[in-house]
């Protein structure tokens, strides 16, 4: 058992570090692989939760996330962005050294939320539920820091893998909360890929300024 | 299988039935005899609650009856919504919207029995997928742009809701331990006192944020005006409201597990600073945003979220006859609004159809020289939204502003100056909506029988704030100390 | 009045869910009920009975006044706010909103100010709420925009009732609620603001042209003075001293019994002639009296009654008003005596400027020449008019002539309001005056008829050797004719311009009503520039209020 | 007793009665002629104004077409208060009959009533002369009243007495000596009496200038008996005003109702007193111009300041005194 606890941080680690670079890449294909590394790194703690808590379940659960979110989710977004011929950069709303800075001031605010935690749970330490708060708070960051839909959208699935990464580390938590993450992933995935063809007719570009013009223009 | 258990079954279940009815009329037909099945299932409820993951306490029985009768006069109003608007819009996309109706029936009914706070979340989710597709549905630029909006606001608010209810299910570890019984909400309630404090105060602020999304309070309101103001009325509108409650007492039942925790001497906060902040916010943010407005649906959409920030504000003031008043402001608040949209559908369909532009309050102006009955409901609606006596909520508005001035003496300086801006921006527009002389060419046309209904919603809110049954009473004053 | 002695309460199913309305009945809601019954009356018989808002309006009157308990007065205070709003707006649409504002301003000060424990902050906020309704400055530009704008009557009720309902939760609370804790401080309050109200409305209730609009700022002013008889008991209570409280109550109470007669008196009137000639506005009226003799011979008894002329309604309350303040004047510090000497000089000043603007409304509007067609083909006003207008003249015969019975009338208010006060005889008697001066005009004509010639001629005025009118002119040129802005031009240059400015903006409304109308434009542009976000602005809205809750909890637990 | 005190006050008042009526006429006489000899003029007789009245009574009265029913009130309404007025102050002696109602704010509002009914007579034709003299006379009167009101509270509070009969009982018999405030309020008691009667600073009595004149212009549509009327009401307005500053700031020597021994030496001393008064406002005439319309108001507000300087010394007073 002595190993369950380092492994587990370990893995979490890399993927609040995917998370963190998250914040400072350009490309949309970039975003979109460290993203894949992300979810890779979610299935195996997934998996490890699952052999460390010997619940079938967290199996489930990492078999699930492989699937969807480490296989399917970055093809479709590459086909999406190959679709659109979305290879130039993202143009970022702010600039890069600040969102780092603000990265760390997020990462310092989730230790000093959990430090005054004294619950010492079977399998999650308080590092632990530090570091999925961590890629959840860094997760929104990317969302309200990008100006393309697409790189908002990728935002918004680092921020599940936050929350699958909680949820696997909770002890006997029943298999609801899985599967309905799960779902959200594959359902969201399923509106945003409407949307994104919905917008491709209207505006001809995925960037929000057609939406952003509209909103402007005030009602 | 309880009553609970099949009140929110069928609506589910008929959801995809429908979906498969060609003719929008036939389905709407059917979408309505669903909900009054519905509705009397819901009567029902009072006597088997159901156990396990769906168990309907007091309050779940009181809004359940609350939305299944919502649900039902919508139901038949929206047989002549979609006989006016049925020339537009493909049948599928017909097909699509009462297959949406009922799912957000169904998840409402859910939210409000589930015991379970997985199950409540869930609830909430598929009520935000519904309502995102059903905004969607009339393919304009705006009505995208509205939902794409929504999609993104009210994802990021679900992922924190399911943030807050994994940390919930932690800080239940110590009291109650692994499985199903950690995440029951009455089992938490019942032993509040030994949750993990520290945890459960982090757990109500995500909690907060996420719900508070879907109650749409200020700063986490940015969906609802244009959810309100897209897609077709019925649904974006008259049924969304019942799921604003949903989320209302869901911050209610989790403020009660902090209070509680709190009071036995726990670490967690005191949950009133944070629902205050957010209420004032509320109040203070659409007094102003109300005053600029030309689309009636968006105007309405604003005052909803006033009116969320006033019962938040009244649970953050905490004890017994705040919440009463909060829960009773909920009610009247729910029923005068559904009546005011179904005045306002009604009104758009006499004048020209329910085309995006017809709902602008230029278009609308002058109803009285429409249809006197319609233009009179129309102005008692929006009337009792002010809070003026004749209408019911100025007792709940008294209350809160007593129970403020004897709580928190310095809030009431803003509570007032919120209350006095919308107010008065709201009764600005009964001016203008009903006594105007009318836009050129229209003509004065028999509204049917949808007045009726407006007029029982008034009437229902009439009873129950001046002089409401002993027997709800006690029910709601028994709830109100129970989560006090 | 023995019939209000006991204290009934009756206890209504309706109102709080669980705890139900509460209504009594006390000898200060008696007088102020007896004030309002000879009003609704004439309203219902001059032609309002059969509108259903209008019987809103009245129970939401009545209920205030029978309140026993907070939420009652409340609720009855604000149903008649709600009900006047509808008909104001029916009336006029412009003032309907600032109408509603000023009525949810007052509603938001006195539901605080019921809950708050007795004391300074309780009275102010009172006084804030009720006098907002009532027309007492600062708060009192909106009375003569939103008075005249619903249909004569009910201008009429407004004026002559609504203001008393406000008036009579100021006294219930000042004297008998928070009696207990009473300051000299606050009879001060209520005497500057009486002051202020005194002098602006009847200054411009002397400049003003339209007919409703003059009549409205006359009621700002009665209010005004209403609100020095209390400021002075009040403070005249809470200094020990109950014969000056005494005398100040009645000086009150009997201007408030008084204005309630021959205001609505004047808007009826004011009805008739827009209803007669299509416009009340002065410069277009004019020699009405030759069309409409007995409209003009009640009109003339209510401009008696505005303008406090002896063997009038209004003379009694004027008279013992100054000589509440004389007495006031003898006692209190150097300031407060020297303030008393001021406001007499105000009274003084109002007095006669509400004589000038009584004057002009009967000089110019009823007296002289017409000077527009349709005033000069005026007919008669229709009866029911006419008879409400008679049923308030025969009431407000015995306020003018039996003052002094009408004072024992009050005596029971008096006594509950300020206990252990003994009842004063009054210093005017009417009746032998009138005596005096009948026997002395009868003496004029009996000498002028023995001495004198006999026999009248009819000859075209003289007018200075002025020539007859050209044929174009029939009624002679308007410009030769005094109008009602060129009458009232000498008060404005001496008083006017220094009190109102250029603009003749009324000051509640130049300092008050405008800077706040300014600033609410201001932050709803602000609030447009939040709500025209876009969705990633609106995310980090979201994010920063996540963040800032984080940051709170955690300085919260660890601090 | 009580028989013999009513009957005398009765005799006593029925003598001021027919003294107030017979001597208003010759005063206004005595200042016409007093200022014309000053000037080196001869002047007409004292007793003009009688043959004035007596002309006016047999000339046949002219009404205009235009002119509505309440044309022959206005005159009446004019002379009853005035009559009132002139019976409720005290003159050779004081505790007349009528000295329950000499209330000095009843006698304020009397006077009010009167010049009301004149400006609405004024008005009554609808010609410009008539509108022109009432606008004057109103804004005169506001600024007029605001004073009086003021000097009335200094000699109410020093009297602690309403009526004028108690205030002139007060200062005649305790002796009230020389006080700094009483002197401001006679100043604006002075002022206010030449504004109210229409004298030289405020209105020529004398001219027929239509642009100046304020009195005249309103009875320039009356002719005959209601001329009559409105001149013996000018000429009844004088005489009480008169004997109103004489009564209050000079009482020695008024006689009482009830003690008939005292009433001779009152008689003489009142006839004196309104002698002195005239020759007094004959030189006061003769000493100044008339003011431009839009001075008087200012003049007013000198008085105003006055009632209000008597209200402060008077309460400094009182505080030392107290």
């Amino acid at each position: 058992m002595t190993l369950t606890y380092p492994l587990a941080h370990a893995l979490g680690a890399v993927m609040l570090l995917c998370a963190f670079a998250m914040l400072s890449q350009r490309r949309l294909a970039a975003l979109i692989s460290l993203y894949q590394i992300e979810a890779i790194t979610l299935t195996a703690a997934a998996f490890w939760q699952g052999f460390a808590q010997h619940e079938i379940n967290l199996y489930l659960t990492g078999l699930i996330t492989l699937i969807i979110k480490a296989v399917l989710a970055p093809i479709a977004l590459r086909r999406i962005v190959h679709h659109f011929n979305l290879i130039r950069a993202v143009e970022t709303a702010m600039p890069v050294g600040l969102s780092m800075i603000l990265g760390v001031a997020l990462i310092g605010i989730a230790v000093l939320v959990v430090l005054p935690i004294t619950v010492n749970a079977v399998t999650l330490t308080r590092e632990d539920l530090a570091i999925s708060l961590s890629i959840v708070l860094l997760g929104l960051l990317v969302m309200t820091t990008r100006r393309n839909a697409l790189s908002q959208v990728i935002g918004f699935l680092s921020t599940e893998n936050g929350l699958v990464l909680a949820a696997i580390g909770m002890p006997g938590m029943p298999f609801v909360a899985e599967l309905s993450v799960a779902l959200l992933v594959l359902v969201a995935f399923l509106v945003v890929g409407v949307f994104v063809f919905r917008i491709r007719e209207h505006f001809d570009t995925l960037d929000l300024k057609g939406i952003e013009a509209i909103e402007r223009r005030g009602r | 299988m309880s009553a609970a258990t099949l009140a929110i079954a069928i609506p589910l279940l008929a959801a995809p039935v429908i979906a498969l009815i060609g003719a929008p009329l036939t389905g709407a037909r059917a979408n309505l005899c669903v909900t009054v099945l519905v509705f009397l299932i819901t009567l029902a409820v009072f006597a088997s609650p159901g156990a396990g993951l769906i168990h309907a306490d007091s309050l779940g029985v009181i809004f359940g009856i609350l939305t299944g009768f919502i649900a039902l006069t919508t139901a038949v109003q929206n047989i002549a919504f979609v006989r006016a608007e049925q020339s537009h819009g493909s049948a599928r996309r017909w097909r699509v919207y009462h297959a949406m109706c009922q799912i957000m029936l169904g998840t409402t009914l859910m939210g409000l029995y589930a015991d379970n706070i997985g199950l409540l979340w869930v609830a909430v989710e598929g009520a935000t997928i519904a309502a995102t597709l059903g905004v969607s549905l009339p393919r304009t630029a705006t009505a995208l742009e509205a939902a794409w909006k929504y999609f993104v606001l009210g994802g990021v608010g679900i992922a924190l809701a399911l943030f807050g209810t994994m940390l919930t299910y932690l800080a239940a570890q110590p009291a109650l331990g692994p499985g199903l019984t950690a995440m029951s909400l009455s089992a938490l309630a019942a032993n509040a006192g030994h949750l993990d404090g520290a945890l459960m105060t982090l757990a109500f602020v995500f909690l907060l944020f996420g719900y508070g999304t879907k109650a749409a309070l200020v700063p986490l309101h940015g969906w609802l005006p244009d959810a309100y103001a897209e897609g077709p009325a019925p649904l974006t509108t008259t049924l969304s409201g019942p799921m604003l409650n949903v989320a209302l007492i869901a911050i209610l039942r989790f403020r009660h597990l902090m209070q509680a925790n709190f009071a036995a001497g726990g670490a967690a906060l005191q949950p009133g600073p944070f629902l205050l902040t957010l209420g004032l916010a509320s109040l203070l943010l659409t007094g102003l945003s109300l005053a600029r407005r030309r689309d009636a649906r968006r105007f309405f959409g604003f005052s909803s979220i006033e009116h969320s920030g006033l019962a938040v504000f009244a649970f953050g003031i905490g004890g017994a006859t705040a919440i009463f008043a909060g829960l009773l402001h909920m009610i009247l608040h729910t029923l005068i609004k559904s009546a005011l949209f179904q005045a306002l559908i009604r009104g758009a369909a006499l004048r020209g159809g329910g085309a995006p532009g017809n709902y602008g309050f230029s278009h609308l102006r002058g109803m009285l020289a429409t249809n006197k009955y319609l233009g009179w409901a129309l102005g008692a609606c929006v009337f009792a939204l002010v809070g003026l006596p004749p209408s019911g909520l100025f007792v709940t508005e008294f209350l809160i502003v007593s129970q403020t001035i004897q709580r928190a003496p310095l809030l009431s300086l803003p509570l007032g100056l919120g209350l006095l801006l919308c107010a008065v921006a709201i009764i600005r527009n009964i001016g203008p909506l009903v006594f105007d002389p009318p836009p050129a060419g229209t003509v004065a046309i028999p509204a049917g029988r949808g007045v009726g209904l407006v007029v029982l919603h008034l009437a229902a809110v009439l009873l129950l704030a001046f002089a409401m049954p002993p027997a709800l009473v006690l029910a709601l004053s028994g709830i109100a100390a129970g989560l006090q | 009045m023995v019939a209000c002695r006991v204290v009934e309460s009756l206890t209504l199913a309706l109102g709080l869910p669980g705890q139900g309305m509460h209504l009594g009945l006390d000898p200060l809601t008696f007088l102020f009920l007896l004030i309002l019954a000879p009003q609704i009356t004439a309203a219902a018989i001059a032609g309002e009975a059969r509108s259903p808002t209008f019987w809103a309006f009245v129970l939401g009157m009545v209920t205030a006044l029978l309140a026993a308990d907070a939420f009652t007065l409340i609720f009855g205070f604000e149903l008649m706010s709600a009900a006047s709003w509808l008909l104001v707006l029916r009336g006029d649409r412009r003032p309907a909103t600032l109408y509603v504002a000023i009525a949810l301003f007052s509603g938001a000060c006195l539901v605080p100010a019921v809950f708050l424990p007795p004391g300074g902050l309780a009275f102010i906020l009172i006084l804030l709420g009720a006098g907002a309704k009532a027309g007492l400055a600062p708060i009192h530009a909106w009375l003569p925009r939103a008075h005249p704008a619903p249909a004569a009557a009910i201008s009429a009720i407004m004026s002559g009732g609504m203001v008393k309902v406000a008036l009579y939760v100021i006294i219930r609370y000042a004297f008998i609620v928070l009696g207990g804790s009473a300051q000299p401080w606050w009879g001060m309050v209520l005497v500057l603001a009486g002051a202020a109200s005194v002098l602006i409305g009847a200054l411009r209730a002397m400049l003003e042209v339209e007919l409703k609009t003059l009549l409205a700022c006359s009621t700002v002013e009665h209010v005004g003075l209403i609100a020095i008889g209390l400021g002075i008991a009040l403070r005249a209570k809470a200094a020990g001293d109950p014969a000056l409280a005494e005398l100040a109550l009645q000086a009150a109470l009997l201007c408030a019994v008084a204005h309630g007669l021959f205001k609505p008196l004047l808007f009826l009137g004011a009805g008739a002639v827009k209803h007669a000639t299509g416009t009340t506005s002065l410069d277009w009226l004019g020699g009405l009296l030759r069309g409409m003799p007995r409209l003009g011979g009640l009109m003339l008894v209510g401009a008696a009654g505005m303008a406090a002329l002896p063997l009038g309604p209004g003379f009694a309350p004027e008279f013992l008003l100054l000589h509440t303040v004389i007495a006031a004047a003898a006692t209190g510090g150097i300031v407060a005596r020297i303030g008393f000497a001021a406001l007499l000089a105000i009274l003084g000043l109002a007095a006669a400027l509400a004589l000038g603007a009584a004057i002009r409304l009967i000089g110019i509007g009823f007296l002289g020449r017409p000077r527009t067609l349709r005033a000069a083909a005026a007919e008669e006003a229709d009866r029911p008019t006419l008879t409400a207008m008679t049923l308030l003249a025969v009431c407000a015969i015995p306020v003018a002539l039996l003052p002094g019975l009408l004072l024992l009338l009050i005596q029971p208010v008096i006594a509950q309001l300020v206990p252990g006060a003994a009842p004063l005889r009054l210093g005017y008697a009417p009746l032998p005056l009138a005596l005096l001066m009948a026997a002395a005009a009868a003496a004029a004509m009996l000498a002028l008829r023995r001495f004198g010639a006999r026999g009248e001629r009819q000859v075209p005025a003289w007018n200075g050797g002025f020539g007859r009118p050209p044929v174009w002119l029939p009624f002679g040129d308007p410009k030769t004719q005094p109008g009602g802005t060129g009458f009232a031009e000498p008060v404005w240059r001496a008083l006017g311009i220094p009190i109102l400015r250029h603009a003749g903006a009324d000051p509640g409304e130049l300092y008050l009503f405008t800077p706040i109308a300014r600033l609410h434009f201001r932050l709803t542009r602000l609030a447009e520039r939040i709500r025209r976000a876009t969705i990633r602005q609106r995310l980090a809205f979201v994010f920063a209020a996540l963040v800032l809750f984080l940051l709170a909890l955690g300085l919260g637990q660890n601090g | 007793m009580a028989a013999l005190d009513l009957l005398l006050r009765l005799l006593a008042t029925i003598l001021h009665a027919a003294l107030v009526f017979a001597l208003a006429p010759l005063v206004l006489g005595l200042v016409a002629t007093l200022r014309a000899r000053l000037l080196g003029r001869r002047g007409p007789p004292p007793l003009q104004p009688y043959l004035t009245l007596v002309k006016l009574i047999r000339k046949t009265t002219l009404v205009p077409d235009n002119a509505t029913e309440f044309y022959p009130v206005w005159p009446y309404l004019a002379f009853a208060p005035i009559a009132a007025a002139a019976l409720l102050v005290p003159g050779f002696c004081a505790g007349l009959l009528t000295a329950g109602l000499s209330d000095i704010i009843t006698i304020i509002g009397l006077l009010a009533l009167s010049r009301a009914a004149i400006i609405l007579a004024g008005l009554e034709t609808g010609f410009g002369f008539g509108g022109a003299g009432a606008a004057r006379d109103i804004l005169f009167g506001i600024f007029a009243e605001a004073a009086l009101l003021v000097t009335v509270l200094t000699f109410v509070l020093i009297a602690h007495s309403p009526t004028v009969d108690g205030i002139a009982a007060a200062f005649r018999d305790n002796h009230i000596g020389i006080q700094v405030s009483l002197g401001f309020a006679l100043a604006a008691t002075f002022m206010v009496a030449l504004t109210e009667t229409g004298r030289i600073p405020v209105d020529n009595p004398a001219g027929h200038l239509e642009l100046a004149m304020v009195h005249e212009a309103m009875l320039l549509e009356y002719s005959g008996k209601n001329l009559a009327l409105f001149e013996a009401t000018a000429m009844l307005r004088l005489t009480v005003w008169m004997s109103l500053i004489a009564t209050i700031f000079c009482p020695f020597g008024i006689g009482r109702a009830v003690d008939i021994l005292s009433w001779p030496a009152g008689l003489a001393l009142w006839l004196i007193k309104l002698a002195a008064l005239s020759s007094g406002l004959a030189v006061f005439e003769l000493s100044s111009a008339k003011m431009r319309i839009f001075r008087v108001p200012e003049f007013l507000g000198v008085a105003i300041l006055l009632g209000l300087l008597s209200a402060v010394f008077l309460f400094l007073a009182q505080r030392i005194g107290s």
